[in-house]
C-alpha cells in the first residue's frame, strides 16, 4: 500500500517536472522542473523497492538514489550558472539596444 | 501511535502554515513561512524518531538544525538586499 | 492499538504525497518565480520525510542536507544574479515598474497557449502509458537484500547503504566523485565569482551565530562521515554539511575569504577523485582487480576514502554556490568586455 | 508507565499548542513583525517541550545529549536569522504595525 502510494507520487512528480520542463519558458523555472522530474524518479525507484519488513530493505536502490542526488544537484549548478550568464548577457544586449533608441531619440 | 498521530497534527499545521507562502504578502513572509517549516519538520522527524524507532532520524534532525538558518541568511544577505523592490513580487 | 497505527500511518502518507502533489504542482505553475524557489524548499523538507517513511534514513539525511539545505541558496543567489540586471534594465522603462519582473516569459507562455494544449494532452497520455507500465509489473519485485546481507561481512562497514556505495558498486561513486569535480571545472571555466560584494551593514549578531555555528557544523560534518561506518551516515552527507559550512562563510562577508588564493581549493576538489583513483589501481596490484579491497583491513580503506571525498564533495558543493573562479585567482583584470553595462558593487 | 514517561507525554501535548499557535499566528497576524514574533514561539517553546518529552523518554546520554544541541542550534538559528530579517525589514522602511 505505501509502495504504491509513493511510486505513483512520484510518477505523477516525474510527469509535472516534465511537463514544466517543456511548457515553462522561464530558464529558472525549467530547472526547477528538472529537479522534481529528477526527484520523482528518486521517490519511484526506492518506492518500488519498498518492503514492509524492515529487513529485507534493498539497499541498493538507495545507494543508487544517493549517487543521483548528489549527481543532480551537480547539474543544478552548472545549469544554473549558464542560465544566469545567459540571461545577463541578453539583458546586455537589451541595455545597450535601448540605450542606442534613446540616443537616437534625443537626437532627432 | 501516540508519536505518529503527533507528527500527523505537525504536518497539518505546515499544510496550514502553507497559505501564507500563497498568500504572501512581502517576499520575506514567505522565507519565514518556510523556516517554519524547517522547525516543524524538524519535530516530525524527532517524533518519527521514536514512533518508528528508528534513532538515527535525530541525525537528520542534527542537519536540520544545523542548516535552518542557511537558506534565510541566504535570501536576507542575497535576495532581498536591493532597495526598492516591489514587495508583492 | 496496530490497526489504529495503521490507519494514523496511512493518513500520514496520503497527507505527505498528497501535498508533495500539491507542493510540485504550484511551484511549477506560480505566477512568481520567487514564490516557486520557496515552495522547492518545502518540497524539499516534505521530500525528507518522505525518504525516512520509505526507512530510507541515508538518503533523507542526503536530501536534507543537499535537498533541503543547499540547493535552495543556489537558486536564490542564481535568482538575485538574474534579477538585478533586469531591475537596472527596468530603470529604462518606468511605465513598467510595477509589473512582473519576468513578465516577459509570462506573455511569450500565453502567447504559445494551443502549443501548450498539444503538450499538455501529449504529457498526459505518456503519463498514462507510465502508470499503466507501473500497473502491470509482477510483483513483489526482486531484490538484491539478501547478498548485500550475505556480503555485508566482507565489506568492512555495518551500513548496507555504505557498503553498496563504496565497496560494491564503487565504479559509480567513483564516477560520480568525478561527476562534482566536472561540475566544479566547468563552473570555474565558464564565469568568475562577482565575489561576494562587501555589503555595508553586516549584523553583529549574524557574525556571532556563524562563529558558533561553524566549528559545530564541522564537527558534525566529521561524526556523520565517521559514522557513515556503522550508521546512518557517509561521505555524501558529512561531505554536504561541511559545505554549508563554507557557504555560510560564504554569505557572511567575512572579510578574508575573497583574498584567499585558491590552490588550497583546487588542491582539496581533487584529493577526493585522486584517492579513489590511486585505491583502484591499488586493488589492481595487491588483489588482481580494479577497486577491489582486502577484506581485512577494507573499513579502514573506507574510512579514508570517505574522508578524503567528504573533503572534496564539500569544497565543490561551495564552489557550486559561489558560482565561479575566486576572483583573487586571476593573474590580471577579470574579464570585461561590455563591463559598462554592468554594476559593480562594493568596488 | 513510569512517571517520568508520564510527565514525558504531558510535555509533548504542552508543545502541540505553541506549533498550532506559530502557524495561527503566521496567518492571522497583521505584519512581518508580528509574525516574526509568532514563528519565535513555535521554534524555541514548542520545539524546547517536545525535545523535554523526548529527553524524558529517551534511555541514552548521548541521544540526550544530541536532542539538547538540536534545541540549542535551532535557538541559534532562528534567533539570528529572525534579528536579520526585522533589521532588514525596517531598513526597507516596513513600518511596524499598530492598533491604528
Amino acid at each position: 500500500m505505501t509502495n504504491m502510494l509513493y511510486s505513483f507520487t512520484g510518477l505523477i512528480l516525474f510527469v509535472f517536472g516534465l511537463f514544466a520542463l517543456i511548457s515553462c519558458p522561464h530558464p529558472l523555472r525549467k530547472i526547477l522542473g528538472g529537479n522534481v522530474m529528477s526527484t520523482g524518479i528518486f521517490l519511484f525507484l526506492v518506492a518500488t523497492s519498498y518492503r514492509t519488513d524492515t529487513a529485507s530493505i534493498d539497499p541498493v536502490p538507495q545507494a543508487m538514489v544517493l549517487t543521483g542526488i548528489v549527481v543532480s544537484v551537480s547539474i543544478t549548478a552548472v545549469a544554473l550558472v549558464l542560465a544566469t550568464r545567459l540571461q545577463q548577457s541578453a539583458n546586455r544586449a537589451m541595455n545597450r539596444r535601448e540605450k542606442k533608441n534613446e540616443g537616437g531619440a534625443a537626437e532627432g | 501511535m501516540i508519536y505518529v498521530g503527533v507528527a500527523l497534527f505537525l504536518l497539518l499545521t505546515v499544510v496550514l502554515g502553507m497559505i501564507r507562502i500563497i498568500a504572501g504578502p512581502t517576499v520575506a513572509d514567505r522565507m519565514m513561512a518556510a523556516q517554519l517549516f524547517g522547525t516543524s519538520g524538524l519535530a516530525i522527524l524527532l517524533v518519527l524518531a521514536q514512533g518508528m524507532n528508528m534513532p538515527e532520524l535525530i541525525d537528520i534532525a542534527l542537519t536540520f538544525s544545523l542548516l535552518a538558518a542557511l537558506a534565510t541568511m541566504t535570501f536576507v544577505r542575497r535576495v532581498w538586499y536591493e532597495e526598492e523592490k516591489n514587495d508583492d513580487s | 492499538m496496530d490497526s489504529a497505527m495503521t490507519i494514523i500511518l496511512t493518513g500520514f502518507d496520503l497527507l505527505l504525497s498528497a501535498t508533495l502533489l500539491w507542493l510540485a504542482w504550484q511551484l511549477l505553475r506560480s505566477t512568481d518565480i520567487f514564490k516557486a524557489i520557496i515552495f522547492f524548499i518545502c518540497f524539499g523538507l516534505l521530500m525528507a520525510i518522505a525518504w525516512v517513511r520509505m526507512h530510507a534514513p541515508d538518503v533523507a539525511l542526503a536530501e536534507a542536507a543537499i535537498g533541503a539545505g543547499l540547493t535552495g541558496p543556489l537558486f536564490l543567489a542564481a535568482l538575485r544574479k538574474m534579477e538585478r540586471k533586469q531591475k537596472k534594465e527596468r530603470r529604462f522603462d518606468p511605465e513598467e515598474k510595477r509589473d512582473n519582473p519576468d513578465k516577459r516569459w509570462q506573455v511569450r507562455s500565453r502567447e504559445a497557449s494551443p502549443l501548450m494544449w498539444i503538450v499538455a494532452a501529449l504529457t498526459l497520455c505518456f503519463a498514462g502509458l507510465l502508470i499503466r507500465t507501473v500497473w502491470i509489473i509482477p510483483r513483489p519485485l526482486p531484490g538484491l537484500a539478501q547478498q548485500t546481507a550475505a556480503h555485508l561481512g566482507a565489506s568492512g562497514v555495518d551500513n548496507a547503504v555504505t557498503a553498496v556505495l563504496l565497496n560494491f558498486r564503487g565504479y559509480d561513486t567513483m564516477l560520480e566523485v568525478m561527476v562534482l569535480l566536472l561540475g566544479a571545472i566547468t563552473i570555474w571555466s565558464i564565469t568568475h565569482a562577482p565575489f561576494p560584494p562587501r555589503l555595508p551593514d553586516t549584523s553583529p549578531v549574524q557574525k556571532s551565530a556563524v562563529r558558533l555555528l561553524l566549528p559545530l557544523i564541522c564537527l558534525t560534518g566529521g561524526y556523520l562521515v565517521w559514522q557513515g561506518a556503522y550508521q546512518t551516515g557517509g561521505a555524501f552527507q558529512g561531505g554536504a554539511v561541511l559545505s554549508a559550512a563554507l557557504v555560510l562563510l560564504l554569505i557572511s562577508d567575512f572579510l578574508w575569504l575573497p583574498d584567499m588564493h585558491s590552490l588550497p581549493l583546487r588542491m582539496g576538489m581533487v584529493l577526493g577523485p585522486l584517492v579513489f583513483l590511486s585505491m583502484a589501481v591499488l586493488g589492481i596490484i595487491t588483489e588482481n582487480a580494479l577497486l577491489r579491497f582486502p577484506p581485512e583491513q577494507a573499513g579502514a580503506f573506507l574510512l579514508f576514502l570517505e574522508a578524503a571525498c567528504a573533503i572534496s564533495i564539500g569544497l565543490s558543493l561551495a564552489a557550486f554556490f559561489a558560482g565561479g573562479r575566486p576572483a583573487s585567482d586571476l593573474r590580471e583584470k577579470p574579464y570585461q568586455t561590455d563591463q559598462p553595462d554592468t554594476e559593480k558593487e562594493g568596488s | 508507565m513510569t512517571i517520568p514517561e508520564i510527565i514525558g507525554l504531558v510535555s509533548i501535548a504542552v508543545a502541540l499548542p505553541f506549533f498550532l499557535s506559530g502557524t495561527v499566528g503566521m496567518l492571522r497576524f497583521p505584519d512581518i513583525f508580528t509574525r516574526l514574533h509568532a514563528l519565535t514561539k513555535a521554534d524555541n517553546v514548542g520545539l524546547g517541550f517536545l525535545i523535554l518529552g523526548l529527553c524524558l523518554q529517551a534511555n541514552d546520554w548521548f541521544i540526550v545529549i544530541k536532542l539538547v544541541l538540536i534545541w540549542v542550534l535551532v535557538l541559534i538559528a532562528s534567533s539570528a536569522s529572525c534579528h536579520l530579517v526585522a533589521r532588514r525589514a525596517l531598513m526597507k522602511g516596513i513600518r511596524p504595525w499598530t492598533a491604528q
